[in-house]
């Protein structure tokens, strides 16, 4: 019984110790990666802040960053949209907006018939 | 066919369930309706304990043979297919569908308030004393260590990360361990709010925390990279759960593969809880069900929960100090994990003494940092007793 | 590669299609064409009949090997992996497959008219008189009684129990019979009209009928319960179909799971409908499916459909005298499943003699209890011959 | 032959009675429940008659099933919507609106991000 | 657990990763990082790289045990289950997962371009020039043959049929060729445009095509039917690639099953993206990986993209010269495959010249028929080295 | 090493060969099929302008391919539907319409609940 207990008590220290162990050691991890990436940030930023200066160099600096800001700008516009047909079906509705979501807009899918679109581009084009 | 028609009548009454049913059996009938109304009416986790209490009822219906293993070679003449849920629990037994689940839960999750405030996972980490507590008091009570810490790990409030290790350590205990692990986790806003009460001061509950800071896109793409490396290499037994928990959270978070995301938390996520949840069911039978065992075992994992979520309290009232009052010891019960439940309840709790204070964002962080220490823990058990 | 160029272009040439296809593999072939077209231009039960008929088209071209088995030990230098379809086949084999499309059916079926009117199950039992009608007359043509019972079953109309039944008892004439049931499913309108109409008089056909009553959320979950209980302990080898119905019935009405029910009814269901649907046809090379007994299934199916026809609504004839007229005959050939399209049918004959008549909600009774008839009466088959 | 004919007679009448059998005691079962949930759902109306009158006590009471009844009020208030939006679309198209049907409107979804939404929540109020 | 506790702690530290990492490991992590921001942060056919160079870092983790195979026998006591990757892999390994990601590809893909212009097959074929001319290099450079064939279907530009062939040919190369496939296609659009301009003139590229004929929704039905039938009588062992994408196709053209056509190019194709992805990713072991043969793959696969690009420009040019200058040069490189990456190059250099020309829509029928061409050559690979 | 070049051009002629046979002969086999279904199609046509002159006997001729007209002018019809909706919402937003894309409009799906649609009808039926 005691012998079982005292064995139960180490399993217990060694877990813990690891369980413990392993999340503090990720606390420093994700610290010094946020103060990494912190830095490196700003860095961009000011390099931002210096391109936007001269835009023409700009454009070959954070040639591989425009994609993902292109990004966030096309977010913000969808969540606008989705805020203007809420609050388009709230005051139809004659509620608030705080019961209604509209979950999703969707836009021409990018990759599947990727040769539709322009195929029908060409057709509107064609019939101009 | 030959046989005269009496005896044929007489054989096919003698093959219907009702002649061979026994009073366990029967008594597990009773238990799997139980469980139906607790899941349909009550609402208790219904997504896994429907489906486990369906599994309980197929499996102790006599004869139907859903549990039946084949007989004979596939392919050859003689072979006799064995049941439906013999083949679904391969997935189960072969340890398949729990680190899916957990890539699901993972490409649902956001770990942004856990990135922004890390010393969370100390609480998250405290808050696993519940497995280890329950795992004591299971040698006590005799049972092997391979079955104490299936039952211990029930306090991690984490169900795929219990079915995983107890059907790896001890597979004839699943029913019954799935069953305690998703019952409390349902009962966590029952559990929890006295013995948060009972260990703070009405001061300490009123703490009103300052706003998290926000974190980038970078960070949250880089975080489950750094966990699956750092974790995987410091406790290998742990990679199989926390790497798909990562690898789901990686697709939601990189935003380049939003096909995969969506796929992995909602249609390959619900197809496995399906089969995950009738074939664990269908392990309770009358035999392995109805013993004592099973009677500790709800004993046992309520204390779990109980203990978790107290060390978590405590641990959160030691920081509070620490840090000159700044942190609500009320978010380290969110730490027993059972996301977003527990976290839900750290914010009741603290809305009730202060109707202004919101803690949701700030119990998030220890109650994603609970299912990292569970399936640690998980990792520990694996490695001593797999 | 060593051997001279003209030696290597011959082996090669003798290597392709053309050079080792059979006369029957062609017929085979053009045999799959037809069921294309029947089942893309004339919309015969497209969902299955496609994937059957492109599974028969592969499974005939010389050399694919796509239903080869493996050789050698898989892990080991000298294996050889089998075909796609010898693994997608499995499903079938195992027995996996057409429950969980019940599954899916369970979800996406309401009960709730049958709830409301449960003397409709005597007609969806009568209707079951065709499958046994066939099993005699295939008895009587020298098959032996494992096949008999699996043409018989092709009077059940309903595709998954057929196949569910033959892959254990007679799996060498799966094809046959998988083409023969869904062909006649989808022929429903054109089998079912001169039966009832002959079988009834025009009064008969007239009657209106009460509306039925509402029923309430409670008893819509309770049934499910109750079926997989109730019918699994009277004739357990009926519970792998049955119980997976109800299972999914009780996903959708439970209202609590609905991810699930959605999953069960849309994704699951296709992704198995297609692997189902291109290996059952693929069971149909020409060695099996070119043979008179496919001529035999073929003829004893349609006289299967017309029997089990004629038993639903001469019982339809016998409840509406003993109701005193308030029962319309036609809703009794709905027994035969086929659903919903049986249930329509019986919607137009009743309409075609009195515009002002909807038999449609009372035909769904007899319609769904004919599910449930069908699988009872597979279950009478695998207990005899399985 | 005739031993087949016979055999396969018996096997008929087995079937077709093992059909009629399972059936015919499940139309008794349904029955039975029937009249058990009816008359218990009755003595539950007694209760929420009586209840309405003191409602304080309802609240006690009925708890548990209050939480289904707002279920019921959810899917009406959603019918309502979808009518709604439906009548719109169908308004501006000039069409009947037995052709066209809105399947489905989504809320906010109750169980994903729960504490993105409080979250949200919290930085509308910091706004203001 | 009955040793003194120091032996028990030093024991469970000698089992970290950190004490059983190799150095050739820690390279690895570093490769699948860089693989992670490729697919990540320069959208490198991400839906690949991200799963492959996931479950590369998996497999790199010392004593994870993603990899591993069980020991004993399923359903005895000793049995110890294999991890998860090793269970999941058993569908690359079996050939089961590249022909229903074709499915879904099929489900995808519109062959109207090609199918208004047939002759767009014959740049489809002049681009497979590149596999046979990385065949022969790599022959040149040692690799016995069954190797060489898998490093030269690098060059047909689809990594499906990729990993389909090395899966059968070369397990053992499987990651390097895998992420050499995916990596260049992602490049395209840097690797080709140069050779384009190489080899065509100014007037050449600027040549604009007659709009392409509308095509009926007949033709388009029949068109997967006849490439099935065709294609796998000349060549069975295309058979399984081949078949299964036109299956995919004819769910999408007969507008019959809606429903599987979307679950084949939607959940179904996510799931197995997913399985297919980490699994191949995770045959990069440091010991298969880290060889030079892996540089000589990745210059091998470079080169077989150009020589494929440049075959098709060629067979264009003489197309052009051919049709009295009907025919713009620049849509034989898209007979590359690569879908839609490569015709959308083709599009884009032709802007170049002349803004208001559309290659896009011509460019689609080499695209697409490069698919096939692909696959063709990958049946030759199969039957001579299978 | 000069054997295996051989080799290697061995394979390099058989593999090639077979890729431009198999794809040669799709070429011939697309075409014939093209024009094969066109004759036949121009039967079909001309088969329609005669019926259109006789309405009654067009129904027996055509009646199988009925349906799949039927299908085609659904199929124009949810477009048009589409295209009203893109542009209400445009013009709401105030935005051109080659950036939004309604992507789907829903009838009532047609295979489900089938039972269901007649008997709400029925109801709607009954309240008249
Ligand atoms: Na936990
Ligand atoms: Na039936
Ligand atoms: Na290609």
């Amino acid at each position: 019984m005691l012998e079982q207990l005292l064995m139960s008590l180490k399993v217990m220290v060694l877990g813990m110790g690891t369980v413990f162990v392993s999340l503090i050691a990720l606390i420093w991890v994700i610290e010094i990666t946020n103060k990494v990436l912190n830095m490196s940030q700003q860095r961009d930023k000011q390099d931002i802040n210096h391109a936007q200066k001269n835009p023409n160099k700009a454009e070959a600096v954070n040639g591989n960053f425009s994609e993902s800001r292109r990004d966030d700008t096309i977010q913000e516009d969808e969540e606008e949209i989705i805020a203007v047909i809420t609050a388009a079906i709230a005051a139809s509705l004659n509620r608030s907006t705080h019961d209604i979501v509209v979950r999703s807009v969707k836009r021409v899918p990018y990759n599947t018939p990727a040769w539709n679109r322009v195929g029908r581009n060409q057709q509107i084009a064609g019939r101009l | 066919m030959d046989k005269p028609f009496m005896e044929v009548i007489t054989g096919f009454l003698s093959d219907t369930g009702f002649a061979q049913i026994s009073w366990q059996q029967g008594i597990m009938i009773i238990v799997s309706f139980v469980l139906l109304y607790l899941a349909i009416k009550k609402e208790y986790e219904p997504m896994l304990l429907l489906p486990i209490a369906f599994g309980m009822l197929l499996a102790n219906l006599p004869l139907a043979g859903l549990n039946d293993a084949p007989t004979g070679v596939y392919g050859e003449a003689d072979f006799q297919p064995g049941g439906l849920l013999y083949y679904l629990y391969m997935g189960v037994k072969l340890g398949i569908y729990p680190p899916l689940i957990f890539m699901g839960v993972g490409a649902m999750t956001d770990f942004g308030p856990l990135i922004a405030n890390p010393k969370s996972l100390l609480l998250g980490a405290a808050a696993q004393v519940g497995i280890f507590a329950a795992f004591i008091l299971a040698i006590l009570l005799k049972f092997p260590a391979n079955v104490a810490a299936s039952i211990g790990i029930i306090g991690g409030a984490d169900g795929p990360t219990a079915i995983f290790v107890t059907s790896k350590l001890a597979p004839e205990y699943l029913g019954a361990i799935a069953v305690a692990a998703y019952s409390y986790m349902a009962l966590v806003p029952i559990i929890q709010p006295p013995i948060m009460k009972a260990l703070t001061t009405k001061e300490e509950r009123q703490i009103v925390m300052e706003q998290l800071r926000p974190v980038s896109k970078l960070e949250k793409i880089v975080f489950p990279i750094i966990v699956t490396t750092l974790v995987s290499l410091l406790l290998p037994s742990a990679a199989p759960l926390l790497g798909m928990l990562m690898l789901g959270n990686l697709f939601r978070e990189s935003l380049v593969v939003d096909r995969l995301s969506k796929t992995a938390q909602n249609e390959l996520m619900n197809i496995i809880t399906i089969f995950l949840g009738v074939t664990v069911g269908a392990t309770a039978t009358a035999e392995n069900f109805l013993t004592p065992d099973t009677l500790k075992i709800i004993g046992l994992g309520l204390l779990a929960f109980a203990a978790g979520t107290a060390g978590g309290v405590i641990l959160g009232k030691v920081m509070c100090k620490l840090s000159g009052g700044k942190i609500n010891p009320l978010i380290g019960s969110a730490g027993v994990s059972a996301v977003p439940m527990a976290a839900r309840v750290s914010q009741v709790v603290g809305q009730q003494e202060n109707p202004g204070n919101f803690l949701l964002m700030h119990a998030m962080g220890p109650n994603v940092a609970g299912v990292i220490g569970s399936a640690i823990a998980a990792g520990v058990f694996l490695n001593l007793f797999g």
